[in-house]
């Protein structure tokens, strides 16, 4: 990848990542931590343009920052007012740590490896995946699927009041 | 692409030869590379030059209250300028003078990032938007994802302006909004998903084409689509009569109830930008975009496109105009138990479809008799499932009873006037 | 200057990093949450940048695995965020130190 | 948003003073529980003004321009309850001419307080200003007629104890029949977008039911009443001014919801429009006002004369002493009477809901607070 534009690029993008994913640490209010949580994800889309992946990222866009986003937004307004902060327990500290070992070794060996690298990508388009999904990945997709769905009648019944279960007994 | 245009730079049919040529002049005189930075500058000012800057000064604003103006049988703007032309400048002007406050305890920081927010996806959307066979300025292939992305961007602005406020009126518009948005984003882009199954194409250039290939909008082919894109987005625009956001007479303004002067400004005209945006990109999918019937030939084919916008923009004006408001959880439940299931039924009606015509291997002309059974189709699923859902019109009492003398009680009707 | 498989690599790992310390600190259980959709997320980064970078015979093996991985989150934040509720519900809290009804 | 296990801590909603739909300065202090309202407390008085104090200082003719100030949107009505009363305490006649105006003015009021509650409601629901912009339009004409009998547009001050201040002009009556060929497609157009707009039926349908009992009990009146289907006005119940030579009937409604009230609105409406055109038809001749001293000291007594306003029934209580003005003088108000009812309507509906059956029930804060 040469070139002012995609060098430009990545560093913007790695900037605006890591930084609003820093601020999801830091932030004390749990609704400052899921805007930043937001813009990580944009910022993690960016990364996906950048490595010619756009229906992967407008994908990550969609789901990422207009479904899930909007769905921890709901869970934060749902809980009271006491239950908005985001401060860290007693294991905080072990936590941190662990997590700065595992970036350090992930370093060295990303480092260290000699990785075996194409000249030129190939070209990956949405219709490349749409046939991949449907043919080598026919059963995983289906499953998928199911999976969806198992989780969507989950959830309803995870938060289903005892008055809602006690009228349904009654039919 | 198209060989309908000469690349003559003074054939406005196709505006992009001028500023092809203004670069290609450009390149010879400054420093390599310069040129390339300046191209999407150059386009995107073009583009907000324009399409954005004049189509929402006098089309959105201008337009809109003239024609609610007539609507509710007044002038609408006649006093500044001629016909009240130059109200959208000096409403501005008035806009920019007036002071943004903010509340005490608000969230400063997030207060004022939301408007900002609020306008950024707004100039992004006519990026994919094409104006002509070239004019377009980002054709890339998953225009539509696109534009379904980044149109759920505003929701979110929304959402922050309405909270970081403060205030419970703000609140209440934020909360709206954010669930209004995820309930209606589903059956919007499973309407959509139709249109891609016929048209085997992401790309808005493409799908342009395909309608001039086969002679027929979308909107023939498939009415249901149509329907549900035009409720859908006017729900995520918050136009009436889905403006349950920033209800006026219950909430307040909603999320905007604590925003002043140009911050306010800012709201207000980029929800215009958004329903222009909203209607390009309709006009482009459902109304054949720039093509026009062999129209284009003659026509420069950015002034059909602008027309059409501004046709389907008349659209939510007069809805605007003339229904009153739903309440949200009536909205909620049109969304997901009518909507849903239309759209779903759709989706099976055309993949049917598709693979009919892909297996048998069928003519051109098999769109029609395909839009022919969609429409009667569409028909028939709005009546059907509707009576399913238990809509008994029939049963609302049009007139109240009548009785001669005062005095004494009048037993209530039983069973069936009661719904 | 180019940029090569390895930046994305690491960017990659401290996005996994912050997200497991996230997850490991934060007391409220949507915090927790967030962390294990940021590690997600970075997972996805380097499935993307194998998959563009990275010697192969079918290189949209990345791009399915990443569409596999955000449709299991989707699934995933909806079904925890319940489980959040549904804790809160019973318990009045999402405080994650204070959910221990396996401790007498 | 219900939060039925969850246990939410239910947040208190000022909707007023200062807000689009309270028709004035009119505050509900509601508790809501997410969208849903679980209770609400009135607040009102922001707009008291002491009349009734004010007017046990001035003589009965006086005190005319007082009513006017209450219901502002029907001061012709209010001015006619309250001559009525002083006549009945005074025992003064007033000429078949006077009675025939006043039940014209009257009427012509109900069609003008009826247009702009239907416009004002519809507005309530959401429809953007349309509706309001349709009623004003047309009641801008029923004005006219007014400005031309009185001087007066909206506060008109036109009845006099014993009769009308002026005789009608002779352009009056065609410009009213004009007025009327007017109204009736206007209320045709009205009904025909208003009873088959299929959102405007979902928001107002079985929304605010006031049932038959608690309408009598908290003493509701005018289409409120009549809305629940009690069939009680005060024109046909106690007649006054001759209301009985004239042929109209009463509409009431099926269950007492915002529905059936804006139904009882509109069909009152047309009933206006029959009478007023059989008051025009047989317009006799005559003086239209007796001749009383101008400070009229009626004998010692109290009297309650009560009128059919717009609103419902609008009753004055006067105790004369014999002295040139009221001993008292006090107010039955039919919006603040109306209003009372407006919490048990509100609770376990949601804001929006709570906005609708405000509209419906037609408030006028300067005759809330008086």
């Amino acid at each position: 990848m040469e070139g002012f534009g995609p060098t430009f690029g990545f560093y913007a993008m790695s900037a605006l990542t890591l930084v609003s994913a820093g601020g999801v640490m830091l932030s004390r209010n749990l609704l400052h931590a899921v805007l930043f949580l937001i813009v990580t994800f944009i910022g993690v889309a960016g990364f996906y343009i950048l490595l010619s992946a756009e229906f992967i990222a407008l994908a990550q866009i969609i789901i990422y920052v207009g479904a899930i986003s909007v769905l921890v937004l709901f869970a934060v307004l749902l809980t009271p007012r006491a239950g908005r902060d985001n401060g860290e327990t007693k294991m905080a500290l072990p936590g941190i740590f662990l997590a700065v070992c595992l970036a350090a070794v992930l370093a060295f060996v990303i480092n260290d490896t000699n990785w075996a690298t194409v000249a030129t990508s190939p070209e990956l388009t949405a219709s490349s995946l749409g046939e991949a999904l449907l043919d080598a990945w026919a059963l995983p997709f289906e499953m998928a699927s199911v999976l969806l769905t198992a989780a969507l009648v989950g959830a309803i019944m995870l938060v289903r009041t005892p008055e809602e279960e006690a009228e349904d007994a009654l039919r | 692409m198209s060989s309908l245009v000469t690349s003559n730079w003074y054939d406005i049919r196709d505006l992009s030869n001028i500023s092809r040529d203004i670069l290609e002049g450009l390149a010879n005189v400054l420093p390599h590379g310069v040129v390339y930075v300046l191209a999407p500058v150059l386009g995107f000012i073009a583009t907000f030059i324009l399409v954005v800057l004049p189509s929402q000064l006098i089309v959105g604003v201008y337009g809109e209250r003239k024609i609610i103006g007539r609507v509710q049988s007044r002038f609408g703007p006649n006093r500044v300028g001629p016909f009240g032309l130059v109200q959208p400048i000096a409403d501005s002007i008035k806009l920019m003078q007036k002071e943004a406050l903010t509340p005490k305890y608000a969230d400063r920081a997030i207060m004022w990032l939301a408007p900002i927010i609020f306008v950024a996806p707004c100039v992004m959307l006519f990026a994919v938007i094409p104006f002509g066979p070239r004019m377009i300025l980002a054709n890339i292939p998953v225009a539509l994802l696109y534009f379904v992305a980044v149109s759920s961007m505003p929701v979110l602005a929304a959402f922050m302006a309405g909270w970081s406020a403060n205030n419970k009126y703000s609140l209440f518009g934020a909360i709206r909004i954010i669930s209004m948005a995820v309930s209606y984003e589903v059956p919007l882009v499973l309407g959509l998903l139709g249109i891609v199954l016929f048209t085997q194409t992401l790309s808005l250039q493409d799908m342009v084409e395909w309608q001039r290939h086969y002679h027929i909008w979308l909107i023939a082919a498939e009415p249901v689509a149509f329907v549900l894109y035009f409720i859908g987005v006017g729900v995520e625009l918050n136009r009436t009569p889905t403006d349950i956001a920033e209800a006026e007479s219950e909430i307040v303004a909603g999320y905007l109830t604590e925003y002043s002067g140009m911050k306010w400004g800012l709201f207000y005209g980029m929800d215009i930008g958004y329903a222009l945006a909203a209607a390009a990109f309709g006009s482009t999918v459902f109304l054949g975009g720039w093509s026009m019937f062999g129209l284009d030939h003659w026509v420069p084919p950015w002034m059909i496109i602008i027309g059409k916008t501004h046709l389907f923009y008349f659209l939510f004006i007069w809805t605007r105009g003339t229904l009153p408001r739903l309440r949200i959880d009536q909205l909620m439940s049109f969304a997901w138990k009518f909507m849903l299931p239309v759209a779903l039924f759709n989706l099976l009606v055309i993949a049917t479809e598709r693979m009919i015509w892909v297996q048998n291997d069928l003519a051109d002309g098999i769109v029609y008799v395909f839009a022919a059974v969609n429409i009667v189709l569409a028909l028939a699923a709005l009546v059907f499932w509707s009576r399913f859902l238990g809509y008994r019109p029939e049963n609302t009492p049009k007139k109240p009873r009548m009785v001669r003398e005062a005095g004494g009680y009048v037993p209530l009707p039983t069973g069936k006037e009661t719904r | 200057m180019s940029i090569g498989i390895e930046h994305f690599l690491i960017v990659g790992a401290i996005l996994f990093c912050i997200g497991l310390a996230v997850a490991l600190s934060k007391r409220n259980a949507i915090g927790v949450l967030m962390g294990v959709e940021l590690m997600l997320n970075a997972v996805n980064i380097t499935l993307i940048t194998f998959s563009h970078f990275a010697v192969s015979d079918r290189p949209i093996a990345g791009h399915a695995f990443v569409a596999f991985s955000i449709t299991v989150a989707a699934a995933e934040a909806a079904v925890a965020l319940a489980l959040a509720m549904s804790v809160y519900k019973n318990r009045e809290t999402v405080d994650v130190d204070r959910i221990n009804l396996l401790k007498s | 948003m219900s939060s039925g296990g969850i246990k939410t801590e239910p947040f208190i909603l000022n909707i007023g003073p200062q807000h689009p739909s309270t028709h004035g300065v009119f505050r509900v202090k509601a508790t809501v529980d997410g969208e849903r309202v679980i209770d609400a407390e009135m607040v009102m008085g922001y707009l008291h003004r002491s009349m009734e104090k004010l007017a046990e200082e001035r003589t009965y003719t006086q005190n005319i321009p007082f009513t006017d100030r209450t219901d502002y949107l029907s001061s012709m009505s209010n001015n006619l309850g309250y001559c009525l009363a002083v006549e009945r305490l005074a025992g003064v006649d007033v000429p078949a001419r006077g009675n025939a105006i006043r039940v014209i003015m009257a009427e012509f009021q109900r069609l003008s307080s009826h247009s702009m509650a239907i416009g004002t409601f519809v507005n309530d629901t959401g429809a953007w200003q349309t509706p309001v912009m349709w009623s004003l339009r047309e009641r801008e004409y029923i004005l006219d007629l007014f400005e031309m009998t009185s001087g007066a547009r909206l506060t008109c001050n036109y009845m006099r104890i014993g009769g009308v201040s002026f005789d009608l002009p002779k352009e009056f009556e065609p410009a009213a029949r004009k007025v009327l060929a007017r109204l009736k497609p206007y209320l045709d157009e009205m009904e025909g977008m208003l009873t088959e707009n299929e959102i405007f039926i979902v928001r107002t349908r079985n929304v605010g039911v006031l049932p038959q009992e608690l309408a009598i009990n908290s003493s509701a009146s005018g289409p409120m009443l009549r809305g629940s289907g009690v069939p009680w006005d005060i024109r046909k119940a106690e007649p006054y001014c001759g209301y009985e030579k004239y042929d109209f009937e009463i509409p009431i409604g099926y269950q007492g919801d915002s529905f059936d009230r804006f139904l009882v609105r509109l069909e009152e409406m047309r009933q206006s429009v029959k009478i007023i055109e059989q008051a025009l038809d047989g317009l006799p001749g005559g003086p239209h006002s007796t001749q009383v001293p101008l400070a009229i000291r009626p004998p010692k007594g109290e009297v309650y004369g009560r009128v059919e306003s717009p609103r419902g029934e609008l009753g004055y209580y006067l105790v004369s002493d014999e002295g040139p003005s009221p001993y008292r003088f006090h107010i039955r108000p039919p919006a603040l009477i109306n209003l009372s009812a407006l919490r048990a309507m509100t609770v376990g509906g949601t804001i929006a809901d709570a906005i609708v059956v405000l509209g419906s029930i037609d408030i006028v804060l300067g005759e809330v607070d008086r």
